[in-house]
């Protein structure tokens, strides 16, 4: 493994692949950051990525603070959900959610008062146990909770991914601007948490003036190991994969974690949030997220409830509903297209786009793939997309496995330039899915032969000794002796084995 | 060296027995669904080929000539093939359980591909000497085992397309067949 | 026409459903009059070999039974090769090595495997004959195609088979025909079998 | 030399032949067929029965040495077919329809546990263990193991068992495979 | 499942390149524009025919395909595939090829190798390449009869007497036929080889420009200028044509420098028959090339290698469509030994 | 008996019962065979040697000869001699050429001792089928242009295609196989003449 003294930001590696994109951030960043007003409702959903569901614990007609814990993990993989405003519980039950396909979850609906009270919030005592309680999850996109990345050692780096490489999104970008300081604060606790050697910041060297300013924080304040880089605009430099590929030229290995690098990522968002809870004693209930699109009179970030309803933003923002063909959560190249703004937003929402149909519209229509090999020239995973494709159209989802279909991060590249207009990341998510799912049926199966087996082999065990017995009878029948002796020798055991059973267990 | 060099390049590409010849189709068409299967079947068919057209040609040189039995060289050699088979089927069952796995199923095909006996009764044609026989069919047995190998591939891509209903399964594998002998014939006149 | 008929001659005929004894089925098939010695000699050999066989039914053991069928069919081969040889002398030289190789023909070893070394003599002979002629049935109509289409004609050369009769059977379709030449080269087999597998799929699906 | 020495010498090499067959086989003689474990593996393993064997061992016995079609276990769908297809190097059949039925979803059984009288008919019947219970006590079915197979709902005398649809883990979530191009119209099947 | 469905719902990307199958295919025609010109220009107007044939042809029977296998007809025809399959068979053909030569060709390219396999993008064998083969194979006198360049031609044909050749077989009465027409240069070197002349001798003779055949290297230049276009925009990676140009000169050169007049030169070899073509536009077709990037390197690679043992030592004056059938019959099997490292993957 | 000994027996008896019958088959058929080989022979030499050219035991009086400078012969080849009454009256002579579009062609001549052509023919050729197989005479009958020709001193240059400066038609689109034909029929009137002369000289 690689030592962090090894690593010498200033030299910058590429990584294959990968598009040019115009990032059409300015618009949304010249109108700054306002704060969003508190929603009537918000719609908390208990699904964060991955499925891990917490499960809520406080019930319809309750009334809840702002802060107060509604709904607890019940794995080590899931995270905490606090309520985001004062008010009352009006409903619990399933509803779309801001995810991918806007699937169907459990979702806390609370109607709020407006008086945005909050809680008393615990003490914590370790960072990680802060990170935990503060319900932090990565704010990059994955919602993966942050607390599992700090309970590896040997960590020496962290990365700061602040290279935010979807068109339209700059809620990383607005936090830099505003809020460097709380983000310093955070990147130091995190580094402190993981006992990490060094950290970088990675920026696009798209962006302003942010990297002087986080410098001058950074010189300030006289904090050290903390390195402030700036990466080539390519998408998706972003992903961590190609983000510490570009920083330290390393890869990680494929199924692999940055963990075995001794490697761990972090969004700014979360490292803001945690300088939030640390620092002011507030969990993560509140997020910058940016409203853009060519349908949005007023483009811009806000600063948002988890929760908040996707039109109760919009409104703000100056929405034109009639020229919108799509609403989509997320940026152009990952996003998910809602299918109505009644969903509440969540801890991962970075972006609402709101799109015209000229901007969406294809400039041909679905095709077969011609195998002109484009997909393969931007894979950022050195995938043969046509090829996952094609197999996975046959239904022969192994040969996708093999082709390292689950090294693709579904980062859309292929399907941007593909020719035929194919929706490539859809046939990957769905091979995904399936195989798991096979997979989950394979180890039942085995699990079944197993079970069976041993079953079967009891159950000749039995027939055996129960021949074997006969032939004893048999035999003994000779031997009146010992037919009495066997005789009450099972009496005996009989007996024996009522008593046991009376026994209470 | 070089006489034996272009009987080899001969059986494998210009005279492939399969494309050009017509020798060993049905295999070709049978156990070419998959790539592993034609990958085992080549190389028993590889093994099976080599070893019967050494004895054949020991049985035909030192028995039948003498005996003027020449007439029965057809009988000899399929029985010989027939014989070598089996034998090869029953040690590789017992000594080598894996190569058995891979390579089972196919041996008792080889009994009745046509190339195996072919090859036999063209080294009588062509009075080959023993090297000249072994490395004949050797190299007919690799040309064999390369259009199987080629082919199959093909039918694994094949079976995932939108094939029309009537031509799925055997014509298009046909129709790929006449193509790939259209492409062979490129190698015409290679070798004089 | 009966059950055990039909299925011989088309639900599961040898050549176009079981894809057995494709070697000659392709190489003796460029013009009518070959594929009618060739599948002549099928057919006699087919039957022949399954009557055997169904005769020797008691001596098969699992060690040995294929290397008879392979003796018997080899012997039946040999004999019936010396008599074309004898007396289809031009015709014999035109088939070439595919006589002593319908030893190997698939067919005939699947149907001592499968039929006659599990029915009664008279079966079995039944089942070699309408086997066989379904094989030939489909040997000629490819010998047909592909002489019409290669060459514009029927029956050339037909005076092998025929004697002098022959020579009078030859038609020439059309007048100065240029030859699709790729008909009677090796990749025509392919095709025309092909087109023929995917008619009578289509057929046997509706 | 008169030619039936020929022949006789000739056949004394075949002789020789018959005796190495012969004792090749014996020399090298084998069990069992490795085939039948890979064929087993790729079956379900629900051991429902419904192939008309009374497990997926013997079905698997029994598709090796080509006394049964590969078309007979519903359980293992479509899919399984084609795999065994694969593997055997064999044609791809239809699901013989004598055997039952692909169920759309899985599906598990639970028992009525207030219906429930504790006669262990059912654990008797069932073939992976999956029902745990004594005797004239409530039996509960462990999910985890039950693999639908149904053979314990004709079992129980009282019918306290019923089928639910398999509950799956949080982590997988399936989704719906792309339409392809739209294209390829019905009619196509010709 | 969503009554309250208000948006379109589609996944990512929501702002997609605008990037379309016939926008690829037009790029491969515009690229062709310049070589087709100089085609007028060295072998007379022929040529505009056989394309108008070759193209109406390909599009007739991808539509009648279409209909029969109910597909989309109009989403299809307008890919634009069979027309550029249509435009390199035609630029394969004699000038003077009879009407009938396109026909045929077209019927094998677009309904047996190309349709039978599943329509676009999925057919194994190169539709155009298939085409010209099984016509030349088949009608071996038609297609081996060319007209002479017309710089040393002593009569230059006009449309009409293209027109009439194409259609009635009919040549100009004035001039003799055999003065009219002359094998193209590489079945010249393959004719006067047999017949003993040295290679120094043979390209002696006007046919012979520089380093190809007269008219023959400047078309060769005007496919090398579209293809380095093609590149530029992306439609094709240099690595097939690389490949197959450096390949033929690598492998051609050892014969040549054993004996200079036995064998063509390596520059002879890449400026004359189709080769040049072949590198650019036709081994580069992507449905039937190989994915990976080893893969193209091998696919390039084997072209060359049969093209030059085809010219040297085969039946036939030139071997590119033999080089790229073989090549296509060894794709899925090239694809399937050379899948890429993932990301990642320890290499 | 053992299984052991009992099962090679009955494929050692098996196969005595064949190669017994096909012991009587071959006794039944090879007379024949050789008799049906020989008329194959004769009949293809009938027009080379006409009937009434000579009366002589053809095969009898063969011979084995091997020229490659003049008649290119890669390995010993046959030679028939006519004859009436014991004085030669035909010769068909063999010949190959390498010069074919695709590789050998081998042709036999038949010529009178007067240096007339009876008859051409193509014994074996690989030419393109369609194309320079036109020389073969069941396809064109190209070949027969060369019965009853014969090469003097005076008409040396005339003994090429037209294309050559000759009077011998070629085939339009393929000059190559014709020219090599032509060629190879030269040398074998050249060796014919030279043939005559020997045995000239020995009588
Ligand atoms: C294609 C792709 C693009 C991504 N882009 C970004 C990005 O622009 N900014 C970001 O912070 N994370 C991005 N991510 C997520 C990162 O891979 C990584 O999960 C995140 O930086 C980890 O930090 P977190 O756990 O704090 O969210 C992207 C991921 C993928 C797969
Ligand atoms: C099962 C699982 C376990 C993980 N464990 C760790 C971990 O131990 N340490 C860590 O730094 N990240 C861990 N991750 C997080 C990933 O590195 C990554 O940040 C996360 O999946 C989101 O990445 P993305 O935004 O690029 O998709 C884990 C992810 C998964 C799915
Ligand atoms: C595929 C192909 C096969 C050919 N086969 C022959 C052939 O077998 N015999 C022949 O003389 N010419 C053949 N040719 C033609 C020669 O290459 C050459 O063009 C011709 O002999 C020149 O004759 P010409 O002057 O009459 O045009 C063939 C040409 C091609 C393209
Ligand atoms: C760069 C390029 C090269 C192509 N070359 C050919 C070709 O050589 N022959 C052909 O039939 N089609 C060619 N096509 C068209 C198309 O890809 C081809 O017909 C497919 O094989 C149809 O499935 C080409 C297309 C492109 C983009
Ligand atoms: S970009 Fe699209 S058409 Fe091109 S190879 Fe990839 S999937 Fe196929
Ligand atoms: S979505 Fe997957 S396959 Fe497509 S470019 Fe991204 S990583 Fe590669
Ligand atoms: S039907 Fe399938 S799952 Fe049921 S016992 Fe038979 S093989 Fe097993
Ligand atoms: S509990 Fe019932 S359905 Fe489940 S495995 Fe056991 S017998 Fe089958
Ligand atoms: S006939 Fe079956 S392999 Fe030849």
């Amino acid at each position: 493994m690689l030592k962090a003294t090894e690593i010498t930001p200033a030299h910058l590696y590429s990584f294959k692949g990968g598009l040019k994109l115009k990032h059409h951030k300015r618009d949304s960043l010249d109108n700054g950051l306002s704060q969003s007003s508190i929603p009537d409702k918000l719609y908390l959903s208990l699904r964060i990525n991955r499925g891990n569901i917490a499960n809520p614990i406080v019930a319809v007609g309750d009334n809840v603070l702002k802060g107060q814990v509604i709904a607890k993990p019940d794995t080590t993989n899931g995270s905490y959900i606090h309520a985001s405003s004062s008010g009352k519980v009006t409903a619990i039950g399933i509803r779309e959610t801001a995810s991918p396909n806007a699937d169907y979850a459990t979702v806390i609906e609370i109607t709020t008062d407006k008086k945005d009270q909050w809680c008393t919030i615990a003490k914590t005592h370790s960072i990680t146990e802060a990170i935990k309680s503060a319900g932090i999850v990565g704010m990059g996109g994955a919602g993966f909770p942050t607390h599992l990345k700090y309970q590896g050692n040997n960590i020496h780096t962290l990365i700061i991914n602040g290279a935010e490489c979807e068109p339209y999104i700059s809620c990383d970008e607005q936090l830099m601007l505003d809020y460097p300081n709380d983000l310093i604060d955070g990147i130091t606790l995190m580094m402190k948490a993981a006992d990490a050697e060094q950290a970088i910041f990675a920026l696009e060297d798209q962006v302003g003036g942010i990297k002087s300013q986080i410098d001058k924080i950074i010189a300030k304040r006289k904090i050290e190991h903390i390195v402030v880089v700036k990466v080539p605009t390519i998408y998706p430099a972003g992903g961590e994969k190609q983000l510490i590929k570009v920083l330290t030229g390393l890869e990680v290995p494929s199924g692999g974690l940055p963990l075995d690098l001794g490697i761990i990522v972090q969004n700014v968002g979360t490292a803001k949030a945690l300088a939030d809870y640390c620092k002011h004693g507030r969990p993560l209930l509140e997020r910058i997220i940016t409203v853009a699109g060519d349908a949005i009179g007023k483009p811009q970030n806000f600063s948002a409830l988890t929760g908040t309803p996707i039109s109760h933003l919009l409104q703000q923002a100056e929405f034109d509903k009639d020229k919108t063909e799509r609403l989509v959560i997320g940026g152009p190249m990952m996003g998910y297209a809602m299918p109505n703004c009644d969903i509440g937003i969540d801890k991962t929402s970075n972006c609402i786009l709101a799109l015209s149909h000229e901007n969406t519209q294809h400039h041909g229509d679905s095709l077969p793939c011609i195998r002109c090999g484009k997909c393969v020239e931007v894979c950022p995973s050195q995938l043969l997309p046509q090829q996952l494709h094609w197999y996975i159209k046959g239904e022969n989802l192994e040969k996708a496995r093999e082709h390292h279909l689950f090294d693709c991060i579904e980062c859309g590249a292929c399907a941007w330039v593909c020719p035929s207009q194919i929706k490539l990341v859809d046939y990957y998510r769905y091979a995904k899915s399936e195989i798991n799912y096979l997979d989950y049926k394979r180890t039942k199966s085995d699990a079944a032969q197993i079970r069976h087996e041993q079953r079967e082999g009891r159950l000749l065990k039995i027939k055996q000794e129960r021949i074997a017995k006969r032939k004893r009878t048999k035999h003994r029948s000779k031997n009146p002796d010992k037919m009495k002796q066997d005789l009450q020798a099972t009496l005996d055991r009989v007996k024996k084995a009522k008593e046991q059973k009376n026994e209470p267990k | 060296m070089s006489e034996l060099f272009f009987i080899f390049i001969s059986a494998v590409f210009i005279n492939n027995f399969v494309l050009v010849k017509f020798l060993g189709l049905c295999p070709l068409m049978g156990v070419s669904g998959k790539y592993e299967s034609a990958l085992g079947m080549g190389l028993a068919t590889t093994f099976v080929l080599t070893l019967s057209s050494i004895i054949s040609y020991f049985i035909h040189t030192y028995l039948l000539i003498p005996l003027e039995l020449e007439y029965l060289k057809t009988l000899s050699f399929i029985l010989v093939i027939a014989v070598t088979v089996q034998v090869t089927e029953l040690i590789l069952h017992k000594t080598s359980p894996l190569l058995y796995q891979v390579l089972g199923i196919f041996l008792p095909l080889i009994t009745t591909n046509c190339a195996v006996l072919g090859v036999a009764l063209l080294n009588i044609q062509q009075q080959n000497n023993l090297i000249e026989s072994a490395v004949f069919g050797f190299a007919a047995s690799v040309g064999f085992t390369l259009v199987l190998v080629l082919f199959s591939a093909i039918r694994e891509r094949l079976e995932m397309a939108d094939l029309p209903q009537s031509f799925k399964g055997t014509p298009i594998a046909l129709i790929t067949a006449g193509l790939m002998s259209i492409a062979f014939m490129g190698f015409g006149g290679m070798v004089r | 026409m009966s059950g055990f008929i039909r299925k011989r001659l088309i639900d599961d005929n040898a050549a176009l459903v079981q894809l057995l004894g494709l070697c000659p089925l392709l190489a003796v098939s460029n013009s009518v009059v070959n594929a009618l010695g060739l599948a002549i000699a099928t057919v006699f050999t087919l039957t022949l070999t399954n009557a055997l066989v169904a005769l020797i039914k008691p001596l098969l053991s699992k060690e040995i039974r294929i290397s008879l069928f392979v003796l018997i069919i080899a012997s039946v081969v040999t004999a019936l090769e010396m008599f074309m040889n004898a007396y289809f002398h031009e015709l014999y030289l035109v088939l070439g090595i595919f006589i002593p190789l319908i030893v190997t023909n698939c067919i005939i070893m699947a149907r001592a495997e499968a039929f006659a070394s599990k029915n009664s003599l008279w079966l079995s002979i039944k089942d070699g004959f309408f086997t066989g002629l379904g094989f030939a049935l489909v040997l000629i109509t490819i010998g047909a195609i592909r002489e019409i289409l290669g060459n514009g004609s029927l029956f050339n050369q037909a005076h092998l088979l025929f004697g002098d009769l022959g020579h009078s059977l030859h038609v020439k379709l059309f007048d100065n025909y240029q030859g699709f030449l790729i008909a009677i080269l090796p990749p025509g087999a392919f095709f025309v079998l092909a087109v023929l597998v995917a008619i009578k799929n289509k057929i046997s699906k509706n | 030399m008169h030619p039936f020495i020929n022949i006789l010498l000739f056949s004394i090499i075949a002789l020789l032949f018959g005796l190495i067959v012969m004792w090749v086989s014996k020399r090298f003689k084998v069990e069992g067929n490795p085939i039948v474990e890979q064929i087993n593996a790729i079956l379900p393993q629900t051991q429902c029965g419904q192939c008309n064997f009374p497990g997926c061992k013997p079905y698997a016995e029994a598709i090796a040495s080509g006394q049964a079609a590969i078309n007979q276990c519903p359980p293992g769908g479509e899919d399984g077919i084609k795999k065994l297809a694969t593997l055997l190097d064999v044609e791809v059949l239809e699901l013989n329809p004598d055997n039952g039925d692909v169920k759309e979803i899985d599906m598990v059984v639970e028992v009525v546990e207030k219906d429930c009288i504790g006669c262990t008919k059912c654990i008797q019947a069932c073939p992976v263990d999956a029902i745990v219970g004594a005797a004239k006590q409530m039996h509960t079915i462990i999910l985890e193991a039950c693999t639908g197979c149904d053979l314990c709902i004709p079992a129980c005398p009282v019918d306290c068992i019923i089928s639910i649809p398999a509950p799956l883990p949080n982590y997988i979530r399936r989704s719906e495979k792309p339409e392809l191009y739209n294209l390829i119209s019905e009619a196509q099947k010709c | 499942m969503n009554q309250n469905k208000v948006f379109n719902t589609e996944s990512a990307p929501h702002i997609p390149d605008s990037n379309s199958v016939a926008r690829v295919m037009l790029t491969v025609w515009l690229a062709l524009v310049p070589a087709m010109l100089a085609h007028v220009f060295f072998f007379g107007t022929g040529i505009v025919i056989q394309l108008t044939l070759a193209i109406a042809f390909a599009l007739l029977f991808e539509a009648i395909s279409l209909k029969l296998l109910n597909k989309n007809i109009n989403l299809f025809l307008k890919d634009y595939s069979a027309f550029v399959t249509g435009l390199l068979f035609a630029l394969c053909i004699s000038p003077v090829a009879p009407w009938w030569i396109s026909f045929i060709g077209m019927f094998f390219s677009i309904v047996v190798a190309k349709h039978l396999f599943g329509g676009l993008g999925q057919n194994i064998f190169n539709p155009a390449m298939v085409g010209f083969a099984i016509v030349l194979i088949s009608f071996p006198q038609a297609m081996s009869i060319w007209v002479a360049p017309q710089a040393i031609s002593l009569y230059d044909m006009s449309f009409l007497e293209n027109l009439q050749a194409i259609f009635f077989n009919t040549f100009p009465t004035e001039i003799d036929f055999d003065t009219l027409t002359q094998a193209t240069p590489l079945d010249t070197i393959k004719t006067a080889i047999s017949q003993d002349y040295a290679m120094s001798e043979i390209t002696n003779v006007p046919l012979f420009g520089k380093f190809g055949g007269l008219g023959w290297e400047w078309i060769a230049n005007f496919y090398f200028i579209g293809g380095l276009l093609l590149i530029y925009k992306k439609v094709i990676t240099w690595r097939v044509p690389t490949a197959v140009i450096v390949t033929t000169i690598a492998f051609s050169l050892p014969f040549n420098l054993y004996d200079t007049d036995q064998f063509i030169g390596p520059l002879q070899h890449v400026f004359s028959g189709g080769l040049m073509l072949a590198a650019f536009f036709i081994a580069t077709d992507p449905t039937t090339g190989c994915s990976s990037h080893k893969g193209q390197f091998i696919f390039g690679a084997g072209v060359a290698i049969m093209t030059v043992l085809v010219r040297e030592f085969g039946n036939f004056p030139d071997g590119v469509a033999f080089g790229v059938l073989i090549m296509n019959m060894a794709a899925p099997l090239i694809d399937r030994l050379t899948i890429p490292k993932a990301f990642g993957q320890q290499r | 008996m053992n299984r052991f000994i009992k099962i090679p027996l009955v494929l050692a008896i098996v196969t005595f019962l064949t190669s017994a019958l096909l012991m009587v088959s071959e006794d039944l058929t090879h007379e024949k065979i050789a008799e049906q080989k020989k008329m194959l022979l004769l009949q293809s030499l009938k027009q080379l040697i006409p009937a009434e050219l000579h009366d002589n035991d053809l095969i009898a009086d063969a011979q084995t000869i091997h020229h490659p400078e003049l008649l290119g012969h890669r390995k010993p080849q046959t030679l028939y001699i006519g004859k009436i009454n014991n004085k030669i009256s035909v010769l068909a002579i063999p010949a190959t050429t390498p010069k074919g579009y695709s590789g050998d062609i081998d042709i036999m001549v038949g010529i009178k001792t007067n240096g007339e052509i009876t008859v051409v023919k193509i014994l074996e050729q690989h030419e393109t089928p369609g194309l320079g197989d036109l020389i073969i005479a069941n396809k064109s009958d190209w070949i027969q242009q060369f019965s009853n020709q014969s090469l003097h001193l005076t008409n040396l240059k005339n003994w090429k295609v037209e294309r050559d400066g000759g009077v011998f038609d070629q085939i339009s689109g393929a000059t190559i196989s014709p020219r090599a034909v032509t060629e190879a029929i030269k040398q074998t009137l050249l060796y014919h003449n030279g043939f005559m002369q020997n045995i000239g000289e020995e009588t």
